[in-house]
Parts: C-alpha cells; structure tokens; sequence
C-alpha cells in the first residue's frame, strides 16, 4: 500500500477507464475523489456502482458533468439526469438487479467465472443469458464484473491499509474492493496499526494499492 | 383513516414474532408504523442493516445510517449491518420471511410488475426482482387504480418483476390471494361493496360467498 | 430465536440427518453439541465441514463413534480412522477443494444455483460435473450445498441471537449458518443486546434458531 | 545447513515487499523464518488470517489462534481475519502473490500432483487445488527425490492437482523453472555437480551452458 495525494490518485486513472464505486445513493462513496475525477475531467467512464445517486451527490455529480458513457446499476430512479441522457442516447444504461449485481461484482473478486442465481429467469433481464437448471430449478447464469479501478469510502484505515466501515456505509465498498486492478481507498480516520481489532478488518491491507492522504 | 395508512395497517396483522420483514418504498414503508404490540419483528433495509429503527429525532440524523430510499433512520439495540452481498444473501436465500413492495400492475393470476414503464419511467429494478424471488412471503401494498385505470388486470402489459407470483395484495379497497393461480377476493374495504370492487378490477376476480369487511 | 438447553437442542436432530458443523481442525467446532450427538447416539449422520479433525477432537469424535455414514470435506489427513473407514467402505467421503466447499456452502445459504470455479478443472474433481466457458476461461459448475441442521460456535452471542467469532476460530462457522434449515449455537460468552456493535456482527440474529445455555 | 532450511532461505530470496503469501505446511513453513531483513510480506493461513506471526512463546499459545496446520501461532500489528469464503477468495482471485507448497511429483512441464496416493494415502486437497489454481505465482517446495525415487518425473503417475503449471521447483539439488513449458535447470545445489541432478532427475531436463551455484 502507498499512501497518496487525492489529486495523483486520480491522475493514474485514465479516460475510458472502467471504475467501480462504493456507496448506495451517495451513502458510501469517496465523495473526495469523485470531485477530482471531475476535476480532472476524466471522460468516457464505465461506472459499475449500486445507483446513480442524485444530481449533485455522489456519482450523480460524474453524469451532470458528461464524463460517463455506459453505468453498470440497478437503480437510477432519483437522479433523472441518467434517465435523460439514456434517453437522449448519450449514455448508456445496463441494469441489473441489485442482488445480481453484488455476485457479479464478487464473483469478479473471488475468482469465479459467475453464479447461477433464480433473479431474472422469465424477465427481460434474462435476455441473451444462458438458463441451467440445477436440482430441478432454473437459474439464470451471470458472470462476473471486474474493473480497472475501485474507489472505495472507509470509515477507519490503519497505516498498512486494513480498512472498516460503518453501518450502512459498507454496502458495494468491500465487494468492490476485491474486483479492481487497482484499488484507491478513502477513509474518515487514519490510524495507526494495529488499533484495529483483526476480528473487524473487513478489507484486508493486502488488497489495497493507494490510501488518500488528503481526502 | 386515509388509503395507505388503511393499508398498511391491515398489512401490519399479518407480522409475527421473529419474522425478518423487508419494506419496499413508499406505502409498505408504513407498514413500521403499526407493528401490534408485543409483536417483535426485524425490520431489513437492503442497503445492509437488520434492526432498522423510527426516522431520528431532529438533529440527531447520521448521514452513514439510511434506509433503501436514502432516508436517514436509527437502528434498535441488536442491529447489524452487512454488506451488499450479504444483504441479498438474505434475501435470496429465503432468511426474508416477509417482503411488502408497491406495485404498478398484478395481473389475475398474482404475477407483478413493479419496476419500469417501457419509453416512460426506467428507475431500475433495485432489489424488488431478488426480493419477490426470494422472500418467503411477497404482499403488495398499492392502491386499488393510478388515475383511475385498474392495476389488477388480467395480463400484465408491463414488463414482469419475476415469474413467481405474489401471496397477497391489499389495498383501499380489497384484499386479494391467488390460490391456485387465480384472483380471490378475501376482505372488502370498509363501507365498500363487491360492485365497488368489479368496477375497480380489471382481472377476472372470484368472489366467495362470504366476503368480510377488513379489519385493518 | 429460543434459547435450549444441550440436551434438548441435540435430542431434535433424527438420526439420518445432513448436519453442517463449523471448524477447523476442531478450531471453532462446538465440541458440547458434538459430546452430546456422542452421547444421545445419533446415527448415520452426513457431516459437511471442512475436515474432520483429529481423533478425539470435533467432529474426529463422531468419526470415532461411527455415527457418520457420509462426509463432504476438503482434508482428512490428520484422522487415519477416517480413512480406515473409507478403505472399509462404511464411510463415503466426497473430497471438494476448500475453496470451493466454502462456495458451495455459501451458495445454498445465499440461494445460488451454483458457482463457475477454475479449481479442479482438468482433475478427478472435474468428474461427473459441467464445464462451461466465460470469456474464454474454463470453469466447473459447482452446486449449492445445504443442511438440515449447522452446529455454530461463537465467540459472543446476544439476547437476540446475534453472533460474533474470534481470530481464526470463525472459518466455515458464519458460511453454514445461513446454509441450514435449523441453525443451533453455542457462544464462550452471552451478552445483553446492545453490547455488540451492529459493524461487529458476523452472524444476523433473524438467522440463528437456537442458543445453547448449558455449552 | 540440512536440505530443509536450504530450500527454505533460497525460496525466501523470492519475497518482495508488500506481497500476499501464503506458505503450505512442511518444508513451505519454513520460509517465514527466512524473510530478508527490510522485505515486509503478509503471510496468510487459509483458516482465515493474514498477519500470522512466529510461533508464541511458551503459554502464551491461544488455542483460537492457528495456523492451516492447527498449530498455535501469533497474529502481527494489522493482522486480519475472515471466513473461509473470504479467504479463498483472496486465494481463488489473484490476490495471493506467491504461494509455495509441498509436492508428490512434478513432471517436466511443472504440473504437480501433491494430493493422493491413490490406495494408500488420501488426505484431500485441502487448500491445495484453489491456490495452484489461483495464487499468481506457485513455487513448489521439495526434496529432490522421495526414497531415493525421483520426484521430477517425465508424465505424473499420480493425479494431478490443477492444469496450471507451477513457476519454480526448489530441492536441495536445484532450481528448476519451465519456461514453454520444458522443465530447464536454472541453478544447482552448494556443491552439486550436473551429473549428480541429472541421476536424481526422471525428467528430460534442459541444462543451460551455464548453471550457477544456488545462493541461499
């Protein structure tokens, strides 16, 4: 883990680039480095998030300002700016169920191809997707979600990265964690190691590349 | 009593002690407000806590503790929080024993759609299709018609939430169950009669011979 | 949940029953629940676990006692007796990766079909199992695995039945938990609701069936 | 130095700063007591932790507290731990640098087989199988021969543990890698003559021109 500076966080990220970001309607997200991205004016994302959040929070703020092509989310019922653009044909749009899309991003991380879940099957979610069927029960076959980086909101990190969260806080934040090349990680308090217990370490130092030292 | 606290309070009768209960947005999120006492239940909010409590008193709202629709809330002594993944794990694994979720249309034989109008409204599913999939129990709260148009209708013209049905729909005016596949009416609403009712619903509905007054 | 005295929780369990038990070489196995599955003779048991420890630990107790009929487990190495009575033929033992035991297990108590792994591809584990292909990588469909009954040992559990565990002590322990129609658990210490923070809980109250007050 | 602690401090030569390594039981063990001075490694146990520490001092051992082989260990500032998914899901998706492992047999393109003997030895794969598959480097950790047989062999009798090949194979006679998938001598044991690992070796071997001595 390095520590780093919010704006060179986001300098390494290229245009085009495909970002998950942690949070539920803004709750959660590394608000800190969604403004640089804005800042810097990085273009053309795919954004696998839960929500496209509000205009004017969270990543609602990266649609108001034009920098995302295509969201990767189960919902973008609050912030008609997504709703506008998809319209419009500007952005594009691919909606997935919540639960599936916590697996997917996951699987992403774990290691697996996918997961056989009974969400979708019979919908229009299940259009272009493979059905198996496993002890007489139909499943719809998803696979997994990887991004290039991971931007993460915690709520304490210690000096070699251990991260924790907060209540509902949590939410896509260690999931996305494990899914990402490069993992750049937020956090409301910086402390030293070991004042966190190794029994409430939800992300491991390990898989944390960046910590902003100016969030 | 004005429709959605008719019903969610009649809704509210059907919680037990130690049911693990999941509120849509909306009307089913009223359902909290009328536990019956000395009934104990948990209440999930998917974006990852069990123990969700009443909305905090003024100025003691923590923005990092929300419920689904953003909304900040307090959490019961005995709360635990999760993450996304966890949090669908109960769901889809039948640890839910009770989702209450609003509706746009529930056609005659309890298949629901709840989550876009093609061209018009696309919000996205959020958790609704792994909730009616995997909670044990799925009731719809929603008033009778939008606009004056029924919303229980004999197909659905909207796209559908899951191909499995709903175990009960309540309403202004009626509570409705599917056994064997087909719209039953089981409770009037108060003050209303069964023509009240035809009138209102589209679908075919079968009317038994004795049809209570809900008792909400 | 209801709280139980060891005698009763164990006396539900018929013979013939899938019991899931948690543990690791016998480390976060609740040996009470095992002593007392010795002591009322419960017979012809299927036991899902990661191992089945050494004699006279854990579940190398019920091995001992030829309670068990069939095991599915990553590793029986360190109890010859378990492989004397596989050699015998009067205990069917399935091996299955760790890795991908636990993604069984996760999956039946998550309500997945099933997981794609890469593990055992090309391998004995393959045998008899579907191969399908995700973005040009080949992956083994593994199935969900359920139990009618876990067997969980906890560090603290509260008056509502919310459990935490210690070190490396929780293991495969908050997995078949949520995999088991019946979910049973001894806790080293039973605390007042309230005293576990709600970021701590492993294990959520709504799932937990039974608390032992005698382990 | 005995054959053990050889393989141990020439495979410790491989840590680099930062990395996620998880060492299998036996000689793999030894590695942590080779960790070169200013390298900072985490080490993982698959029961669930990264930051195990040396061995505790006498009564100090908590029983809750072990590494994959149930022996008591400690647990370093910022250790962490977590369930049994979690911790091969660091194994399984790639955030594992380095894992080394005991072997039966490697054949001469490295694939291994450290899991069975069939009919007389099943322990399970435990671990074995997800983190070949999944660590991003395998080193394999050996003596060089087994009675006298030789480990290295041209086509595995014994069943395999993944179709991925590992990168290295240190013995006490050599360090063998196989780059296009042909087993090549990369150095020989203090003191180890060409002629001595090619009788101790079934495999067809690619000996360079030239082979220095292992610096360990």
């Amino acid at each position: 883990m390095q520590s780093i500076c919010v704006e060179d966080a986001v300098a390494q990220i290229p245009a085009g680039a495909t970002i998950a970001i942690g949070g539920f309607l803004a709750v959660g997200t590394p608000e800190r480095l969604v403004d640089e991205l804005v800042r810097q004016g990085k273009s053309h994302l795919t954004i696998i998030a839960n929500d496209t959040a509000r205009p004017g929070t969270g990543i609602g703020k990266l649609i108001t300002a034009r920098l995302v092509d295509r969201v990767i989310v189960s919902h973008i019922g609050l912030n008609p700016e997504t709703q506008q653009q998809m319209m419009a044909g500007t952005l594009a749009v691919e909606l997935v169920p919540q639960g599936t899309l916590a697996e997917r991003i996951r699987a992403g991380g774990y290691g697996l191809g996918g997961v056989l879940t009974p969400t979708g099957v019979g919908t229009r979610v299940e259009e272009g997707k493979q059905r198996l069927e496993v002890n007489g029960r139909v499943y719809l076959l998803e696979v997994a979600l990887q991004a290039d980086f991971a931007l993460i909101q915690a709520f304490a990190a210690d000096y070699l990265g251990n991260l924790t969260y907060v209540l509902t806080a949590r939410n896509f934040n260690p999931l996305i964690a494990m899914a990402a090349k490069t993992v750049i990680a937020c956090a409301k308090h910086i402390v030293p190691t070991g004042l966190i217990s190794p029994d409430h370490v939800v992300t491991p130092a390990p898989i944390v590349d960046y910590l902003v030292t100016n969030p | 009593m004005n429709a959605p606290t008719l019903i969610a309070r009649r809704i509210a009768r059907e919680l037990r002690s130690g049911m693990l209960v999941n509120l849509g947005i909306g009307i089913p999120t009223l359902v909290a407000n009328y536990v019956p006492e000395r009934v104990k239940v948990f209440f999930q909010s998917e974006n990852g806590l069990i123990g969700t409590g009443a909305v905090p008193e003024e100025g003691m709202a923590e923005p990092l503790l929300t419920d689904a629709g953003g909304t900040p809330v307090t959490a019961l002594p005995g709360a635990s929080t999760f993450d996304s993944a966890v949090s669908f794990g109960l769901i889809r694994g039948g640890h839910v024993d009770l989702t209450v979720l609003g509706a746009l249309q529930v056609d005659q034989a309890g298949h629901l759609a709840n989550w876009m109008i093609p061209g018009r409204m696309v919000p996205g599913m959020g958790g609704a299709m792994d909730l009616v999939c995997g909670a044990r129990r799925v009731i719809v709260a929603m008033l009778h018609t939008a606009k004056g148009e029924p919303k229980i209708v004999p197909a659905l013209t909207l796209p559908l939430t899951a191909l499995r049905t709903v175990d009960l729909v309540v309403t202004e005016l009626a509570v409705i169950a599917f056994p064997d596949g087909r719209a039953t009416l089981l409770e009037r609403g108060p003050g209303i009669s069964l023509s009240d009712i035809k009138a209102a619903t589209a679908a075919e509905l079968i009317i038994p011979d004795d049809v209570p007054e809900m008792w909400p």
